[in-house]
């Protein structure tokens, strides 16, 4: 059987599910990779209830943490992956340099790794066997307008700052909103939490008690639960701050619109996403699926997301793929010395122009907390519903 | 000739208003689908131009829309078959009370006012429970099914209320048999409301969101590709394809109106060249 | 001759033959598709949500039990009577703005019209925007009424206002108005059915009575609609009671409706509670359309 | 002599369209008389009888009703009533509310409503069925209910669509009498549509027989039956032949022709169809000039010497019974 | 003497649920007549003829015709062919499909279909009309149609269900020649079923007068007229007065009651009604013991001395005319 005549199926959020990537797969590798890209819920479903309708699954840290248990994926062999070696510290132990901390929530390097290929628990070290390869991931702050807000944004607590109201968004998933609530209450000093990535029920209750009061008091324009949400929210002006996705800023200012990826003090929400094998999967098609994870961690397609704002799980091998301007601009801060475009060509910065909050190591060195599965989720979910109802 | 009243001016202008209420948003978006190549998904416009149109042939960042168009396409056939046979025969059936027909009768009504949601989440469960997979042609399939069978049958109540029964007397009389009746004469008759049946199946299918959302697999119909496009897709490009849509569905009832009208045509015509001998 | 010549012989007396005859096994044989389907993907299904709303759930699965957690939770939460009763708010203030203007609609089309060429063309330029699918219909508000859409813009520069009006969009205002948009002609067809169904001489001989324009239209049209308004009420209620996409669409996600409760669980994957919500949901749906069957037999009415 | 109730139709004329349904008619109704509209399908008796009613524009010409010109008033001000033709009764009323109808339009207390509605049940015989609805009624009750509807606004002239061609022969029969005797109590003028003419001469003082949207003779019953104007009129009044003499067209009345031994009357003829009708019985007989006439004989007098289809048979008539036809 | 193709129901009995719409009638159609069963609305005449067709069951008893027992045979295989009341051409077909019908079920080849199709348009005169749909005939062309279709069967009993009660009276008259000319030319026995009393006197050779599910009365069709048997009979035929006498009922018809200056007759009464019918008057006149009579006098004579409604008169008659009636 020729590995050509292999079809692989991934789903995954629409971030990375991205049609170039199959097609260059085609090219570089020969055989077929179909690609859906659903939101985060379904993903979550599709992975947890639905294992033989995928090969591979292209999902979050955090939604591994959910579906790893199902045993629907299987351990991969680092062993079989060459640049295992070049994969940032974040995703082994948890940290960006040896000397850093590692941040709340669920770090990657919490779920990065299980005891074998059938394991169905997270193991707390380096074993040989991960659960996802790590692909993308990205520091996550608010958006804002800068030409609809009058004084500098530097905290999370602007966010429900009284000057906003009826102009602030936030984003309707409850295992991140939750996270970017916790950023806010405890930049405006009214929680203390131990753990942001897992509160307790009574951490939960003052939380959401914040958000329901400003949501009442009309704080919020709208929430958004999808991508394309955000990015009209803020385009047409409904909304000058909110929590907003990287590559939302990008699509914002690609329409000639000024939308900053404003860095705050408190620090980042974190998310990073992998790619994880289905158990059904063997033998030649495993072969594959292994030949396509080593391709991705090459740099072609780090270079692809890099060039959209987002960080390649191997920076090194990417920089093969990028300008210099380009590897200058996205991933060490200096400045752009000639227009910046994202892979389809839309202008993204001019020269001159710095990016957001820095470089790699200043905007990945200074999360404060990691998408996350709590203890309490069921509770959390349960509070987070009422809150969207009140 | 005859004066109107003022009434009919003041309902006149209601009814104006209300194909503006109706037609606006569409306009909206149709308009919005001829943005320029910079532009976004509200006003205001930044230039003229077919680019999302051109755009939506060519292969998107993610997703397949054409793909899923097919998928729905495929989909809306099947259902709309089966909503015909399946509706005739319910139609016959109840056209003399059998043991549970009424039982049955009450389900149709459940399935016409279950909220699609619960069909969908059932189906869904039903299919997870079992080991089965969900697909969009069978559970899919299925769930669309409870949609447009209580429509399909309750527009058959209406027909067979409305059908002279001496027509299949006439039939048996004739020596037809059951069977020979339904062929040769009553499906002949009821024809032009079986289209009707037919288009509406269609379309409620290609157009069903709810009921397909949980139950349709891994693969998407076109208004979940297009609810997905609404998640990832920050162009136009939806409004192109809300627009072309919607054209569709305008040739699609402007071919049956056609046909109809032709058909109605043709027997005219028969007749009058027949006609010479008219006394 | 005798005058009663036994069976003839060649009579289609066999026993299947006999069972075809049968009206109950006729019946059932024709019907038998329908039954199936309905016995699968509806009774089936609903067996299984009531049947999983008493299970129990982790973070990605759920497993058999029998347990009232689900139910003790939704009602003891304050949010679900407050989500139910939004969602009656939505389905009464549809009902009555898609009453109002159907029935209007329905009555100029039926009454005003004279020539049946033209009650159809008209009818049908109503039924087009229905063939459009219902997401892109109700996303395409969102242009037109926003904070710098159509409307406001439009409004601004007549000067009738200086600054945006916001509650036009993502407010309780948008998604009546979605919901009136959406399903304003389930009230029209039925509606105008039955209005074409009134004798015309009943219009006359009221207005041979003296009959203003009004009191015809209270004493002998709305009396003789009833039963078209029913049908219609009934197709907008449900529809406006199970939904849970408008309403996250046109209130920016900041209301909820049963429908939102449920695809929101569903969405976790914490199907007993969604089945427990869908359990209540839709009990109540079934007895407001009980009510409202009361009132008219569909059949009859075809 | 005109009466304070004459009901006066001048140049009255009714255009849908292209369509001229009523052209210029002119005829005065006198007050109190039982008038019928006679004449074929499609020949604007109906359109005639709307514009009186006021549920049609007039296109042209006046409605003189009491010497008022009310061609423009609304019905309820015409002094007209209209009885139509299937009822027209409010299925959900009962039949007391649909009788006092009118008067709770004119927001007459439910009290007197009441007593003024049951009053006019009374006069149609229908008291016993007050609290019933129009469909638990047989046609010839509903019938009764709608006179009683009609009656109940005091009318000067009662306006009748075919009023009995929803009933059964026998039903029609037994009704036709009640009218009538009804419209004599009353004394107010019937204007009653119709194409049949054993209806209109059993009923009418006055017939009109319209054909082609005008007048084509209007007279006493008797007169109009018997001496046909033209040749629609005595065809369409039945029994009666039409010969075509070489001095011009005659009409005869069936019953007037006398069937004799073959070549022995004033043409000769065959027999080509024997109709039984109880006390009679009618031959239908081919002329030398083939031309088809009907004889109608008693039938004692045919059976005493009955003739079989094909017999050669002679016609003869008195001179005075044959009446000269305009064209 | 029977022949082969008689007709005969036996004990025939019909129960829909709780009613009895036909009740063990007994009766022999000879073959080759022209039957009519007259009778009242819900009498029970279109449930038996739709038993005889096979569209309904028989609840007891038995139908023979040509010696065979028929009761349980499909429609098809009885001999027997229908022409239904709306007539039920089928609209998707032209006139020479739905004549062809039965011979397309029974997958004759075309060609033969078209001609023996023709051939029966011919002998209704429709061949011109052979392309048209039924939508484009008129009333009357369509009972062809509907005639030739169940001819073509080769029926030896053609059953008709108030055939030309959707036709306008002028047609009706017309047409039930037509049908009498053809059942002749055929030679097929007819049964047709109609609840006027014109229609059967002028059609039938043997008529049928069913009343509540029972037959009351049955023989040629002068028989029944002038000997009704009962009351009943006796008044649905018409143009008859039941009168009570002291030695018991008597019929006597209408216009074989003479009327006499008041005082001089056997009986005495007065005038409550007068009906001008064209060539006759009927008096309606209340005798002393207030029974209700109809004296139908030429008009001739009416109109040389006019009577008046409340005008006292006499009433005679020959006493050969009475008919004792049972019951
Ligand atoms: N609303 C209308 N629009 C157009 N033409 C009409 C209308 N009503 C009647 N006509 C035409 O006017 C003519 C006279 O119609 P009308 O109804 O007065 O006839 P009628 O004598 O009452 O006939 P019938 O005995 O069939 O009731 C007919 O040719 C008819 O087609
Ligand atoms: N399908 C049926 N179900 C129940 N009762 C019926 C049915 N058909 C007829 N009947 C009843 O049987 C009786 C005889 O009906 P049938 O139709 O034979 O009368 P008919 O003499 O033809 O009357 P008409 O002159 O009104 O046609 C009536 O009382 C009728 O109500
Ligand atoms: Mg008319
Ligand atoms: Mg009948």
């Amino acid at each position: 059987q020729n590995i050509k005549d292999v079809t692989l199926r991934q789903f995954g959020t629409g971030v990375s599910n991205i049609n170039e990537v199959a097609q260059k797969v085609k090219e570089d590798l020969g055989f077929t990779l179909e690609m859906t890209a659903l939101d985060s819920d379904a993903v979550t479903q599709r992975a947890a209830t639905q294992p033989k309708s995928f090969d591979i699954a292209d999902i979050e840290y955090w939604i591994c943490k959910k579906v790893w248990p199902t045993g629907n994926l299987q351990g991969m062999d680092v062993g079989r992956i060459k640049n295992y070696d070049k994969i940032v510290g974040i995703f082994k132990d948890g940290r960006l340099t040896p000397g850093s901390t590692i941040a709340q929530g669920t770090s990657p390097n919490s779920v990065g790794f299980t005891d074998g290929p059938d394991g169905t628990s997270f193991a707390d070290h380096e074993t040989g066997w991960m659960t996802l390869i790590p692909t993308i991931y990205n520091a996550d702050t608010l958006g804002i307008r800068p030409d609809l807000i009058d004084h500098p944004v530097e905290s999370w607590a602007e966010l429900l700052n009284p000057a906003f109201r009826g102009k602030a968004s936030i984003l309707d998933i409850s295992a991140i909103g939750i996270m970017d609530a916790a950023m806010v209450c405890e930049a405006m000093g009214e929680i203390q939490y131990g753990d942001k990535g897992n509160m307790t029920r009574d951490e939960i209750d003052r939380t959401l008690a914040i958000m329901t009061e400003a949501k009442k008091a009309g704080q919020f324009r709208a929430f958004w639960k999808t991508f394309d949400e955000s990015v009209n929210l803020m385009a047409s002006g409904e909304v000058v701050i909110q929590s907003m996705w990287s590559p939302a800023i990008t699509a914002v200012k690609s329409r000639g619109i000024p939308c900053v990826y404003q860095p705050l003090k408190e620090g980042y929400r974190a998310w990073g996403g992998g790619i994880g094998l289905s158990k059904n999967l063997s033998g030649i098609e495993l072969d594959a699926a292994y030949d396509y994870i080593n391709w991705y961690l090459e740099g072609w397609v780090g270079g692809f997301l890099m060039r959209q704002g987002y960080y390649s799980a191997v920076p090194e091998t990417s920089k093969n793929y990028m300008t210099e301007n380009e590897w200058g601009y996205w991933f060490e801060g200096k400045p752009a010395t000639e227009v910046i475009t994202n892979p389809y060509g839309d202008a993204m910065a001019q020269p001159g122009e710095t990016r957001d909050g820095g470089s790699f190591s200043e905007r990945m060195g200074h999360i404060a907390c990691w998408n996350a599965v709590m203890d309490e989720n069921r509770y959390m979910i349960r509070k987070w519903n009422e809150f969207i109802a009140a | 000739m005859d004066r109107r009243p003022r009434s009919f001016y003041l309902l006149a202008a209601f009814f104006a208003l209300f194909l503006l209420f109706l037609y606006g948003p569409t306009f909206t978006i149709a308009i919005l689908s001829f943005q320029g190549p910079e532009g976004g998904l509200t006003f205001p416009m930044r230039g003229v131009s077919l680019h999302w149109f051109r755009d939506l042939f060519e292969q998107q960042a993610v997703g397949d829309i054409w793909g899923s168009f097919g998928r729905s396409f495929t989909l809306g056939l099947m259902v709309m078959v089966t909503t015909v046979i399946v509706s005739v025969m319910g139609g016959l059936a109840f056209r003399k009370r059998f043991a549970g027909s009424g039982v049955l009768f009450y389900m149709v009504v459940t399935s016409l006012v279950i909220p699609s949601i619960l069909v969908s989440l059932g189906v869904g469960l039903i299919f997870s429970q079992s080991g089965l997979d969900v697909h969009w042609a069978t559970s899919g399939f299925g769930a669309q099914l409870t949609w447009t069978l209580p429509f399909g049958l309750l527009i058959m109540f209406a027909v067979f209320n409305r059908f002279d029964k001496s027509y299949e007397e006439a039939a048996r009389d004739q020596g037809a048999t059951a069977w020979q009746t339904i062929r040769h004469v009553v499906l002949p008759i009821i024809a032009p409301s079986l289209i009707g049946v037919a288009l509406f199946g269609f379309t409620l299918s290609y157009d069903e969101f709810a009921r397909t959302l949980l139950t349709a697999g891994s693969h998407n119909t076109l208004p979940l590709e297009i609810y997905g496009m609404t998640t990832n897709v920050t162009t136009p490009v939806i409004f192109a394809l809300g627009t072309l849509t919607t054209a569709f569905s305008l040739a699609v009832i402007g071919v049956f109106l056609a046909t109809v009208w032709t058909m109605n045509r043709r027997r005219a015509r028969q007749g009058s060249d027949a006609g010479q001998g008219m006394v | 001759m005798s005058a009663h010549p036994t069976t003839s012989p060649a009579a289609p007396g066999s026993l299947p033959g006999a069972l075809l005859k049968n009206r109950h096994v006729s019946g059932w044989l024709l019907a038998s598709p329908l039954g199936l389907v309905l016995a699968v993907f509806l009774l089936l299904p609903i067996a299984m949500i009531a049947i999983v709303s008493f299970w129990g759930a982790t973070e990605f699965s759920i497993y058999p039990d029998f347990q009232w957690d689900n139910y003790a939770f939704l009602l003891s939460s304050p949010v679900t009577y407050k989500v139910f009763l939004n969602t009656f708010k939505y389905a009464v203030l549809t009902w009555i703005f898609t009453l109002g203007i159907g029935f209007t609609v329905a009555y100029f089309l039926a009454f005003h019209i004279r020539s049946l060429t033209w009650q159809i063309a008209l009818f049908l330029l109503c039924t087009i925007p229905f063939w459009t699918s219902n997401i892109i219909r109700m996303i395409s508000w969102i242009p037109f009424l926003g904070r710098n859409g159509i409307a406001n813009s439009t409004l601004m520069s007549m000067g009738v206002i200086d600054a945006p009006l916001d509650w036009l969009l993502y407010s309780d205002f948008s998604v009546i108005l979605a919901f009136v948009h959406l399903y304003t002609l389930f009230m029209v067809v039925p509606i105008f059915n039955s209005m074409m169904r009134i004798d015309r001489a009943l219009i006359e001989a009221a207005y041979d009575a003296g009959a203003t324009g009004f009191q015809t239209l209270t004493n002998v049209i709305i009396p003789l609609c009833k039963p078209g308004i029913m049908i219609g009420s009934i197709f907008v209620v449900t529809l406006v009671m199970g939904d849970f996409i408008t309403v996250r669409f046109m209130s920016g996600s900041q209301s909820a409706n049963v429908g939102r409760l449920i695809s929101n669980d569903i969405a976790l994957l914490q199907y007993p509670s969604a089945a427990a919500t869908a359990v209540i949901l839709l009990i109540t749906v079934l007895m407001v359309i009980g009510i409202l069957l009361r009132f008219v037999d569909i059949r009859k009415e075809l | 002599m005109r009466t304070e109730l004459d009901l006066e139709l001048v140049a009255l004329t009714k255009r849908y369209g292209e369509t001229v349904a009523v052209d210029g008619i002119q005829h005065l109704f006198r007050g109190g008389t039982y008038a019928c509209l006679l004449g074929p399908s499609g020949c604007g008796k109906s359109s005639t009888l709307r514009m009186i009613a006021g549920h049609e524009e007039v296109s042209d010409g006046a409605i003189v009703l009491a010497g008022q010109d009310i061609s423009h008033l609304p019905p309820a001000r015409r002094g007209t009533a209209m009885m139509f033709q299937n009822y027209a009764l409010f299925p959900h009323l009962s039949v007391a509310d649909n009788v006092a109808f009118s008067l709770k339009i004119k927001r007459v207390e439910r009290e007197t409503r009441r007593r003024r509605a049951m009053a006019l049940l009374e006069l149609v015989h229908m008291t016993d069925y007050a609290e019933r609805l129009p469909a638990q009624l047989s046609g010839g009750q509903q019938q009764r209910v709608a006179l009683a509807r009609a009656l109940i606004t005091d009318p000067q002239v009662l306006l009748l669509d075919e009023p009995l061609s929803a009933l059964d022969p026998f039903l029609r029969i037994r009704m036709r009498s009640e009218l009538k005797k009804l419209q004599r109590e009353l004394g107010i003028t019937f204007v009653h549509v119709t194409h049949g003419q054993d209806e209109a001469l059993a009923l009418a003082d006055e017939i009109v027989v319209m054909n082609d949207a005008v007048i084509e003779q209007a007279g006493p019953a008797r007169e109009v039956f018997n001496s046909p104007r033209t040749e629609f009129v005595a065809r369409f009044m039945g029994g009666h032949n039409v010969i075509a003499l070489p001095r011009g067209h005659f009409a005869i009345r069936a019953d007037q022709i006398a069937v004799t031994e073959a070549a022995s009357g004033k043409l000769d003829g065959h027999v080509t169809g024997i109709e039984y009708q109880g006390t009679s019985v009618a031959l239908t007989l081919m002329t030398a000039g083939d031309q088809e006439l009907t004889a109608i004989i008693p039938e004692d007098r045919y059976f005493a010497r009955p003739i079989q289809p094909g017999d050669g048979v002679g016609l003869n008539w008195d001179e005075d019974h044959l009446h000269a036809l305009n064209a």
